[in-house]
């Protein structure tokens, strides 16, 4: 499995190669530099742009006020606090979700009558956006953080629960009917065969899921929170500190990156046959 | 005209294994089996009638044109392909899908890509409930058979086709079936590794006394180790002759030169000829 | 023994008198040891207690209304707080009196007071809402929508009006609409839970009094302690401190204020299924006030 | 490509075939029994739970209620307005996005320069939750149906583009230099064998995108609107209607129902050589 | 030892061919290659200082166990397998990818599978802008000529295997590429179908005047249509033995049975026999 912003084919590179082809090393030193810039060139586009004049640079702050908020936030140790709390809402949402999208996905995608059962119900209930039920959560769940991660793993389950039961239906038959004729059980046949066979798709749904778990902390943190960086956004949004809300969800961007990038290098170490 | 009337037995060979299974329940009864494939451009008819009868412990070849059918009447036989029409008794029971009891090589080697070649061929005597160490062994001994010690640990992705197709073999026999149906084994392999690859298949035959069908495109190969040898006409698939082999076992290749040998082989090519022409026109005038 | 409550509270400097009442340990003092949720809307805070997910809700007339209307047994125990609603205007637009209102988009927030705020204010002016373009805004979505032009005026609540004249400056101006309408800012809790607690509940009320006392001695300790908390730089808050009058009470206005915007509901259409005016008096409940200070209940009715 | 909900493996079924699975025809009939009573079996739990007097009826009304709420939103008119406000946002926001997507994952999924210089941008802006920047695009766009739309297409984009990217690079390896050998130019390249091969991922992410389109409405019709299916659950919501905020979310549910239904059709004629 | 030098030319058979491509420029030009593998469990030297010449319009046959890297060689003058070590000129100028004047039929058949038959065949002539009704009057001759005209509009998952390869064939014949590269083009076609398929390639080739590549583990079928063969040592892949067959064309299976014929073919036998024996050893003593 390739993360996502490696280049398409792998090479196998030896020192002593001399019909590489020619342009590979330059290429790839190319790709590097380009890397590297990429995002300082988006902040400094935003900075000029900012500071334009074109629009109220109070609305929307360049970078360098974004960076001295950030920088405030952090000296307070208030941040620090955020991190953790929206971290640990994110993550345990994202594995529960994740390993109950990916459990139901096998069944729903494996057993035609649970897909019959449940799939609908799925359906109509997956575009269901959290933040327009958590009213419902508070009144099953109480101001618990147990509600909070509710609605993390409303967003990410059913992300995961669509690309694994597709995932499913996609594993090479070839590879089912050689299990059948050497007599794998149907448990076996599930984590042996469908499991790893759906890996690509499953893997495609939760780095699609790491970005909806942040969405869905939208919503988990709008109600009954004291931290979190999405309610810090939504506090600072309010008073009008618009270089913390940039900062926020910047911060917000940086946490996935991160968390997908570990998410791609585990992916790749997971296809371990490739 | 119905499947099992049109077969005509070469009168030089009146095959003993077949009076045998007259007697004997057969391994596998395939009687009046037709299979349709649905595609977008309509229904397609791969196998028309086909009958033929397994004895237990017998080696059967069969050989036939290009499409005519023979890999899906195995697949037929190993319970893959459902609906069929007809009747297929494997050792007195109708198939419904795959049994433990049934070992498949199929036509690609569908090796799983996550194992490496030392647990693709454990995978089955793991499902048995054999233990990990159990498994192994059995895998290696196999390994060692089909000369891949060294890419024990290699995964599927980074052998050759022919290391694929061994791999696969040595996958179906480590479970030991009773009854074992190879598509096209050892098409894959050059002469050399073949010809080792054909010597263990007999060896490890006579030990686990499996009853084989064994689909091939070589005619050498067919006489070399079949007892009987089935030639499929062109699709819709169905069974010209039936020719049994009555040469003595073990045969080397030096038989090849014999005349018995070599008159079985004028017949079987014969027969094959005439159909090849008429298919190849066939397909061409529809 | 301290007595548990939990209050949802929503992180406003309209929420002064409990943020005080936490950080000071006032409520300590009183004998209670209260649990604080924070939320962004005084809805989701009477939501929350409707729910149970809390005991003790602060919240704008709206929620309230809503609630007694769709028949839930809250009862409003005391006002803590009001500011008037207030108008920006862009300069381009040229508005100096509420009449230059007419044909101009205006920026509200449905099913707030800013809502009846607005009806009350073009009431005011002779105008009908067929005469303006209402456009429904997040106060923290009208500044940008002011700065892109989308809008012409906006009608909101403080911080958000200081927040617009500094963002914009110059291109802004307020118009004068003082005494057209202040939003409230209440306690309120379920009925059942109040009969279950009557002490707990006259012992908030008496800290919210200890509050307000503390605050009215020390003005310039109160604003940093509620700056902090609700995340806001002191001399941004300093400015407009006056604006919210803090005294907790249970006059007529205030049902003046209840009533108004529950007819509002009415005659709009923008109430629950099968609505009718709500019996005030049963809402309204005034005995724990009366309890703690008989002199800041003054409602003729009773 | 099948669909969501059908059963996993697809059978050629001749009437006078007699050696199906005896099972076969009784197991599908049970299939669409337990398919036909997967709502109503939800609806009628919903029921029980609202009426039980274990929660709050108000705020978790019985589906009865519900339906009468959205029977009376019907009849005043405003639904279908609503309804066609809704319907237009999505559809048009998911097509842009979901093209804009399409593109983007393709030219970063086959040419590692330009992965090297979005990917780590896209990454980063891809958790941002739409409604967290509303200010800023209400900024940049003003209170246009524009900037609805640049809202659901942002949604739509980002998870549209992460599935193609990764579907691009699992293209069979073989295909490609079937027809690089060919003489496939690099244009045809991506449009006869990339986009094909990277179709079921490109699916899969369209497909997720059709809930997300509905999250991002959210954040679209929170401000400014007149009309819109969120917009009205928001209003009820502040009226304590919850009837129809019920009543609404289930419209959604539904809508994206026959959304992702007709979407699977599609996809199995897309995928017209299986 | 060097490659280049390591080539023994059997005494008997010393090849025109090898004389010609000395003096013109050779077609294909391959030396000291090798290929070396990064796996998980180190590195797999797949090809060793490989050198050999193809003249212009040569058909040059290449055998060896299975392993031995075969395919390899070809994917690499292919252009397809990159990095590798040594120089390999086509047609004058060094290999960096893929060109557009060779072609190729891998050992799987790598077809489109959105693409009836008939289309994968005229992608190729498609894709050197050809109209799409010259590219289809392309693709059915082809058809005709393989065999599959009922299966003109079929797709790819509906086909058997030996089907399949034929269509690879034909599509990548449709280019009427210079230099054809095929790797056991033949391999999963029954006997009669192959004879076809050689015959129509001679006769195309001898149209197009190709030069041609070609992997096979069949030596029948290797001294039946090579003006030379190179037979490979096992993995790592060395080039053994360089076989020229002078035998007159066009040649007939009834060539079979000439005297020859048969001392050619034994040739060549002992030489893979000797190397498949130490093979399977090797691997399995490393
Ligand atoms: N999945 C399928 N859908 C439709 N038709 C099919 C399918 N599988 C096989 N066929 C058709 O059935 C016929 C027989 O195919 P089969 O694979 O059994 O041939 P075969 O004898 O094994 O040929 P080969 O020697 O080339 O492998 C062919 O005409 C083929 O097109
Ligand atoms: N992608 C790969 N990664 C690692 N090793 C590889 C890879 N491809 C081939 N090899 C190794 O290179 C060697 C030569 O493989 P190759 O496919 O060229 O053999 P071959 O001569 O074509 O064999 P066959 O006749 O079985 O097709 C083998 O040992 C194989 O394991
Ligand atoms: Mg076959
Ligand atoms: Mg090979």
């Amino acid at each position: 499995m390739q993360d996502g912003t490696s280049a398409p084919q792998r090479i196998a590179v030896r020192s002593s190669g001399r019909n590489r082809r020619p342009d590979s090393a330059r290429l790839r030193r190319l790709n590097i530099l380009v890397g590297a810039l990429s995002l300082p060139l988006f902040v400094g586009l935003w900075e000029l742009a900012s500071r334009s004049g074109a629009v109220n640079m109070v609305l929307f702050p360049p970078p360098t006020v974004v960076a001295a908020a950030v920088l405030e936030w952090i000296r307070s140790g208030q941040f620090l606090v955020d991190l953790t709390a929206s971290l640990y809402r994110v993550t345990t949402g994202f594995m529960v979700g994740g390993a109950l999208g990916i459990l139901f996905g096998i069944l729903t995608g494996q057993f035609p009558v649970m897909s019959s059962l449940l799939s609908p119900l799925f359906h109509i209930l997956r575009p269901i956006p959290p933040i327009a039920f958590v009213p419902i959560v508070i009144l099953w769940f109480g101001l618990s953080e147990a509600g909070k991660l509710f609605l993390v793993v409303w967003g990410v389950f059913f992300t995961v629960w669509l690309s694994t039961h597709i995932g499913v239906q996609k594993v090479d038959r070839g590879l089912i009917r050689a299990a059948l004729m050497l007599g794998t059980p149907r448990r076996q046949m599930l984590q042996e065969i469908v499991l790893l066979g759906a890996l690509p798709y499953i893997v495609v749904g939760l780095r699609t899921a790491v970005s909806i778990s942040f969405y869905t902390l939208v919503a988990a943190e709008l109600a009954g929170t004291f931290a979190g960086i999405v309610y810090r956004i939504e506090i600072a949004q309010q008073n009008m500190q618009t270089g913390q809300v940039m900062g926020g969800l910047a911060a917000l961007g940086l946490i996935s990156f991160i968390a997908d990038r570990l998410f791609a290098v585990l992916a790749e170490r997971t296809v371990w046959w490739r | 005209m119905s499947g099992s009337r049109s077969i005509v037995k070469l009168a030089l060979a009146s095959s003993p294994a077949s009076v045998d299974s007259a007697r004997k329940q057969p391994a596998i009864q395939v009687s009046n089996l037709s299979i349709v494939f649905d595609t977008h451009r309509g229904q397609t008819v791969a196998v028309d009638r086909v009958s033929f009868d397994v004895a237990p412990g017998e080696f059967v070849c069969v050989v036939g044109p290009s499409g005519c059918g023979k890999s899906t009447v195995l697949n037929t036989i190993a319970g893959l392909e459902v609906p069929y029409e007809g009747d297929i008794l494997v050792e007195g029971s109708p198939v419904g899908g795959p049994r433990p009891d049934v070992g498949m090589v199929f036509q690609q080697p569908h090796l799983f890509p996550w194992k490496s070649v030392r647990r693709n061929i454990a995978h089955g005597p793991r499902m048995h409930r054999k233990s990990r160490k159990e498994a192994n062994a059995i895998a290696d001994d196999l390994i060692a058979m089909i000369g891949l010690k060294r890419f024990a640990d290699a995964y599927p992705n980074t052998l050759s086709g022919g290391m694929q197709q061994r791999v696969a073999i040595a996958r179906a026999l480590a479970n030991q079936p009773r009854v074992l149906l190879m598509d096209e084994p050892f098409g894959a392999l050059d002469a050399q590794t073949r010809a080792v690859m054909q010597d263990n298949l007999l060896e490890l035959r006579d030990r686990i006394k499996a009853t084989i069908v064994f689909v091939t495109h070589d005619i050498d190969e067919a006489i070399l180790l079949a007892d009987r040898v089935l030639i499929m006409s062109a699709g819709p698939g169905r069974i010209l002759r039936e020719v049994a082999v009555k040469l003595p076992r073990p045969r080397s290749s030096t038989i090849m030169v014999e005349p018995s040998y070599l008159s079985l082989k004028k017949d079987c090519l014969d027969v094959i000829r005439a159909e090849g022409a008429r298919a190849f026109n066939q397909s061409d005038s529809n | 023994e301290l007595l548990k409550a939990r209050l949802a509270q929503n992180l406003g400097p309209i929420s002064g008198l409990a943020i005080v009442a936490k950080s000071k340990g006032i409520f300590e003092k009183n004998g209670l040891d209260v649990t604080v949720a924070n939320f962004t809307s005084g809805k989701q805070c009477l939501d929350t207690v409707i729910g149970g997910g809390a005991d003790i809700a602060t919240t704008a007339e709206a929620p309230v209304t809503a609630a007694a209307m769709a028949g839930q047994p809250i009862a409003f125990v005391a006002g803590m707080e009001y500011s008037d609603l207030k108008t920006v205007v862009t300069a381009k637009a040229a508005i100096k009196t509420r009449a230059d209102l007419r044909d101009k988009r205006i920026g509200f927030t449905a099913g707030t007071g800013s809502e009846v705020y607005t009806a009350t204010l073009l009431k005011s002016a002779g105008l009908t809402a067929k005469d303006v373009t209402l456009v429904n805004l997040r106060p923290q979505e009208m500044l940008p929508a002011l700065a892109a032009g989308s809008i012409d005026a906006i009608d909101t609540w403080e911080p958000h009006i200081a927040n617009a004249k500094k963002a914009l400056g110059e291109a802004v101006a307020e118009l004068d609409t003082s005494g057209t309408y202040s939003e409230t800012f209440n306690i309120v809790v379920m009925r059942p839970y109040l009969d279950a607690n009557p002490a707990l509940i006259e012992k908030f009320i008496a800290a919210l009094i200890d509050a307000e006392v503390w605050m009215k001695a020390h003005p310039d300790d109160a604003i940093t302690v509620v700056a902090d908390a609700v995340g806001m730089k002191r001399d941004e808050l300093a400015p407009i401190w006056t604006d919210y009058v803090y005294r907790v009470r249970l006059d007529d206005r205030l049902v003046e204020i209840l009533k108004t915007h529950s007819a509002w509901r009415l005659e709009s259409g923008n109430h629950p299924p099968g609505a009718v005016m709500p019996d005030f008096s049963k809402v309204v409940v005034s005995e724990p006030l009366k309890k703690m200070a008989p002199e800041r209940v003054t409602l003729s009715w009773k």
